[in-house]
């Protein structure tokens, strides 16, 4: 694996699904201890970017890599467990109880049941940590989403949207996240529509229009 | 298959069956499902008794494999895609994945033969002088069975037609197993003619268990 | 010759082996007990044989597709299976006629017929699958494992008759013990070998066509289409 | 029952149609998954001809109830609770609610239930003397399954399990058409024996459509 | 149906789901041409209230009465049509298209097809009116959501965090049809959670805390 100086490098990127041309040419580049917000109009491709730097769609064109492996190669797979992903919709298993949906990705990952439960405690919900994720409002389900990535610990964050649904007490985690990650010389894409709000925990901002990186 | 590779499956294992057991599907839904076709069949059609207690092995794997391919579609195996995004993530090994849905099916699968198998026996008056051989022919086909649906789901995963398309892939690979299953117990042969079925059976699962742990990784891929 | 010169020679030659093959059927001997509708012994085997071959063809080609990767084994693998099914439709059709002649029913219950048929279901789900997934590369990676599953099948179709002793002909053919008069065996694999020409003609057509539509397919997204982003403007209303 | 009310139900109707012409679950999954059935069933059971072309019409029928069911919770006759939200608030009459969704389900139920017949006819050697029948008592089966998937499917909706008890509710509920589609088409009896098989038919599907009809604006209260 | 100075008018009002206690004691009125801002933690009720509102979860104790209807009596499923609700998560039919789900709306509402054009041209997608709704991005869908309310002109409209998602050229959107709403002497509840953002399009605001309203 060529050791490579950024987190996230994008050359001529472009992205198909089905006849739809998504993006075209984009050009990227994410260096450790970096924090990007990404900007663009509804439709613009942003949750479509997230998802191809995430390893969960394959570009159809150009030269992606990320936490320096290629996206082309089945290395791919092995860069998974350091990224964090945070989406529109909450991700959680309704059926099991919030703690639970922790506990899972704690087996899987080999972090210790503790960190779950602590993890929870983090993002103040620790009281509701047997309510069946069904059952929980969507703002408590966000939270335990953020709680899953402070447990985790993911070398490459990908935000979408991160501050909808939070409540004002809730609002900070976004920023707290943001300051863990880049810490550790990790990197962050935020996207977001609010411009002001996002300002003070991006390093750099940039914006998609025309499904190109302008 | 070091120790992250049980404790994954595991993981997943448990996840399926706890989801399961609190959506409680199978249990208040094709079990008793189930069990209406098994009475209403013979009402329908107009069999005698006679001829119902030479069938009924026969029926019951039918039931077993029509509803067995239904739970492999069952809500609680079925992930959504943000589900699915947040899973491959996680980095878990596709082969691990394989294992532990494969399972969670089984038992989910065996719990419903076993009750399929009771209803039947009590409404059909089976002749069930060759059913000791269910002890070694439902987990074969609980386990087949299970298999097949694992590795459907992952095929149609992420397709448009998507979990509509399992039922249709699994059904006819499952013939073998079905055949297989209905021969052993029914066919009681001195000879050990039911042994060369169970040996059909075994080869069958084997394959399968083969074939999932082969293309887990280049399916997983697909996403 | 060019390639395309080779190819439609192959397509003749397919055409007048068959019709020769067939002209030959007619005027092989008569087998008393069994009438002319015998004669369906030569559509009926070699096309239910050649769809045997399809099928392993299509095995051998997702497997070789999952070990090197190259789009091409998956195309030959799609291609065969379709003309596999094309050519178990005429075998059970051609069967049901035969059927009809000498059973007096068009189907009957019959584990090999049942199997066939189940046969045909695998694979129409194979190319149901195919048809579901647009992009070349995730249809290969997916229909690949189908494909190696999908053998499985043939295997209770072959052995039917002997596990269950029904109405259907037993295997004839086994190895050291052929039971078919000479003339009959000598007809029987003269429509075998027409039958493979058919087989390779179609499946190097289907294969140039595949390879068509996978170009097609690749030109289309090396085209530069309107980006779907674009489709959004902003509000008319809101912001006057 | 004004223009209102045919404006409604025919939108509901069109909006069921669409998304099943879009997703294509029955013809690409129910009609094939059925066929299978009817495939599969004799050659597990080991029925020869005989006894076949004489109960091939129930295997028929019991194949078209099961299937029928699957129909009703095919995933474009389920709304999210979302969707289910935004219709209520359309302010739709609950009647016209009721005639649209169960208009959808009796065509697409038609459809499968016509392939099903020819499959049938084609593997079963069926005796077809009684089936000119069948102008009645496909579109009259068709009619009640769908009218009993739309009330189950209402009742429940405002139950946590959801989808997954619908089958159960439908089936038992479904026996006595199956039993006259069955008799209708089976007993042909000068004494006009088979009409009054078509009038118990008839009744159910009349009971069915005034049960749905007086129910429909209970059932939506509970939402 | 007796006349209501209030368009809605709660007192009292307790919400139970099972054996959980969700709300209890709500002293609510919003009177026609008053748009009220609702604010309140992660999981304290508020997309509760709304369904409590919008007709659609009966409350279990109190007198609640919305566009002059009791909540109690089988009148409410009357007052739907005048009712508006944009929530969380998109309600359309994802195998439909974006204009199709409108035309469906419009079809059910006794309004014309040339509305359903209009509605989505006046939120910038026509262009992309025959795209499937489940391939449209997650803003695109709330904006068709926004055209439904749009073309359907409720009386009481109730929106859930309804900035998130929309992009800067769309977000005056909200205001917008706030404005249309309150113009026409009906009235609107806003749920969020960015009070600098409200503030210009509510007037008043309303805390839920501790299962009631402070
Ligand atoms: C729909 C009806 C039928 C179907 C689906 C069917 C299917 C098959 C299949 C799959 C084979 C290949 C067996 C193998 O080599 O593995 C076969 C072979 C054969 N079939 Fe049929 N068949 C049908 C009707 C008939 C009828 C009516 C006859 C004649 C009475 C017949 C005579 C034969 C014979 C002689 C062979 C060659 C057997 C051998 O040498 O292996 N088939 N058929
Ligand atoms: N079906 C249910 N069963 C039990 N409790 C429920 C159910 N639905 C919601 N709750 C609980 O009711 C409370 C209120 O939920 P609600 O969704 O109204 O919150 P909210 O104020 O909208 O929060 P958010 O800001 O996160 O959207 C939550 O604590 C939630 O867990
Ligand atoms: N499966 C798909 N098929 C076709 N087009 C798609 C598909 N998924 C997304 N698109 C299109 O791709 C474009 C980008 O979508 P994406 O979700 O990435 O937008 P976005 O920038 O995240 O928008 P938003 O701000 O609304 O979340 C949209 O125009 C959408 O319609
Ligand atoms: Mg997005
Ligand atoms: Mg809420």
């Amino acid at each position: 694996m060529p050791a490579s100086n950024f987190h996230v490098e994008f050359s001529g990127v472009g992205v198909r699904i089905g006849m739809a041309t998504i993006l075209r040419d984009v050009e990227l580049t994410v260096a450790p201890g970096e924090s990007l917000g990404l900007f663009g109009a509804n439709g613009a491709g942003k949750t479509t970017l997230l998802r191809v730097v995430a390893t969960l769609l394959k570009p159809s064109g150009g030269s992606a890599r990320v936490l320096g492996v290629n996206l082309d190669s089945p290395d791919r797979f092995d860069v998974r467990p350091r990224l964090g992903l945070i989406g529109h919709s909450p991700a959680l298993y309704p059926e099991l109880s919030l703690l639970a949906n922790l506990e899972f990705a704690a087996r899987v990952s080999g972090v210790s049941l503790a960190a779950a439960a602590e993890a929870l405690r983090a993002v103040g919900m620790e009281q509701a940590a047997d309510r069946p994720a069904g059952e929980a409002s969507f703002g408590m389900q966000r939270r335990v989403e953020f709680a899953r990535e402070i447990m985790l610990q993911p070398d490459l964050l990908l935000l979408d949207e991160p501050h909808s649904a939070l409540d004002p007490s809730a609002i900070e985690l976004v920023e707290h996240i943001v300051a863990g990650v880049l810490q550790r010389s990790g990197a962050v894409v935020l996207v977001s529509h609010d411009v002001d709000r996002v300002a003070p925990m991006v390093t750099r901002t940039a914006e998609l229009r025309g499904g190109t990186i302008q | 298959m070091n120790s992250g590779f049980w404790r994954q499956a595991m993981a997943v294992a448990r996840r399926d069956l706890e989801r399961e057991r609190h959506a409680g599907e199978v249990v208040w839904v094709t079990i008793p499902f189930g069990a209406i076709a098994l009475l209403l069949v013979p009402l329908a059609v107009g069999i005698n008794q006679d001829v119902l207690s030479r069938i009924g092995t026969g029926m019951l794997f039918v039931v077993v494999m029509l509803f067995g391919v239904l739970t492999s579609i069952r809500r609680t195996n079925i992930e959504t895609p943000p589900q699915r995004d947040a899973i491959a993530l996680l980095g878990i090994d596709p082969v691990a994945e394989f294992a532990g849905k494969t399972a969670a099916s089984a038992v989910v699968l065996l719990v419903f033969e076993v009750v399929m198998a009771a209803v039947a026996v009590a409404l059909y008056g089976i002749d069930i002088s060759g059913w000791w051989w269910m002890i070694i022919v439902l987990p074969l086909t609980a386990i087949g069975l299970a298999e097949l649906g694992t590795i459907s789901g992952a095929i149609a995963a992420s397709v448009q037609a998507g979990p509509a398309l399992v039922p249709l892939l699994v059904t006819p690979l499952a013939i073998p197993l079905l055949l297989g299953a209905t021969q052993t117990v029914e066919n009681i042969d001195p000879d050990g003619g039911n042994l060369s079925w169970l040996v059909l059976m075994a080869i069958v699962v084997l394959v399968l268990a083969i074939v999932g742990v082969l293309t887990a990784r280049p399916l997983q891929e697909t996403r | 010759m060019t390639a395309r010169g080779r190819l439609a020679w192959l397509d003749i030659t397919a055409v007048i082996a068959v019709v020769g093959a067939l002209v030959f059927a007619m005027v092989s001997p008569r087998v008393e007990s069994q009438g002319d509708s015998a004669r369906m012994l030569f559509i009926h085997v070699p096309t239910i044989w050649l769809a045997y071959l399809a099928f392993a063809v299509t095995f051998v080609a997702s497997i070789a597709f999952l070990v090197t990767r190259k789009l091409k084994w998956d195309l030959v693998a799609g291609s065969s299976a379709e003309i596999g099914v094309v050519f178990t439709t005429v075998a059970i059709i051609g069967g049901m006629i035969w059927g009809k002649a000498t059973w007096n029913v068009y189907w009957t219950w019959d584990a090999r017929l049942t199997l066939t048929a189940v046969m045909l279901f695998v694979y129409i789900g194979y190319l149901a699958l195919r048809r579901a997934i647009p992009d070349p590369v995730a249809r290969a990676r997916r229909s690949s494992v189908l494909g190696i599953l999908g053998l499985v099948q043939l295997i209770p179709v072959h052995f039917s008759v002997t596990w269950w002793r029904t109405l259907h002909q037993t295997n004839t053919f086994r190895p050291r013990d052929i039971q078919m008069d000479g003339p009959i065996l000598a007809a029987l694999l003269v429509s075998v070998a027409a039958f493979t020409l058919v087989y390779a003609a179609l499946l190097r057509r289907r294969y140039q066509l595949a390879e068509m539509e996978l170009e097609a397919h690749r030109a289309a997204a090396a085209a530069e289409g309107p980006v779907a982003g674009d489709a959004v403007s902003a509000p008319t209303i809101g912001s006057t």
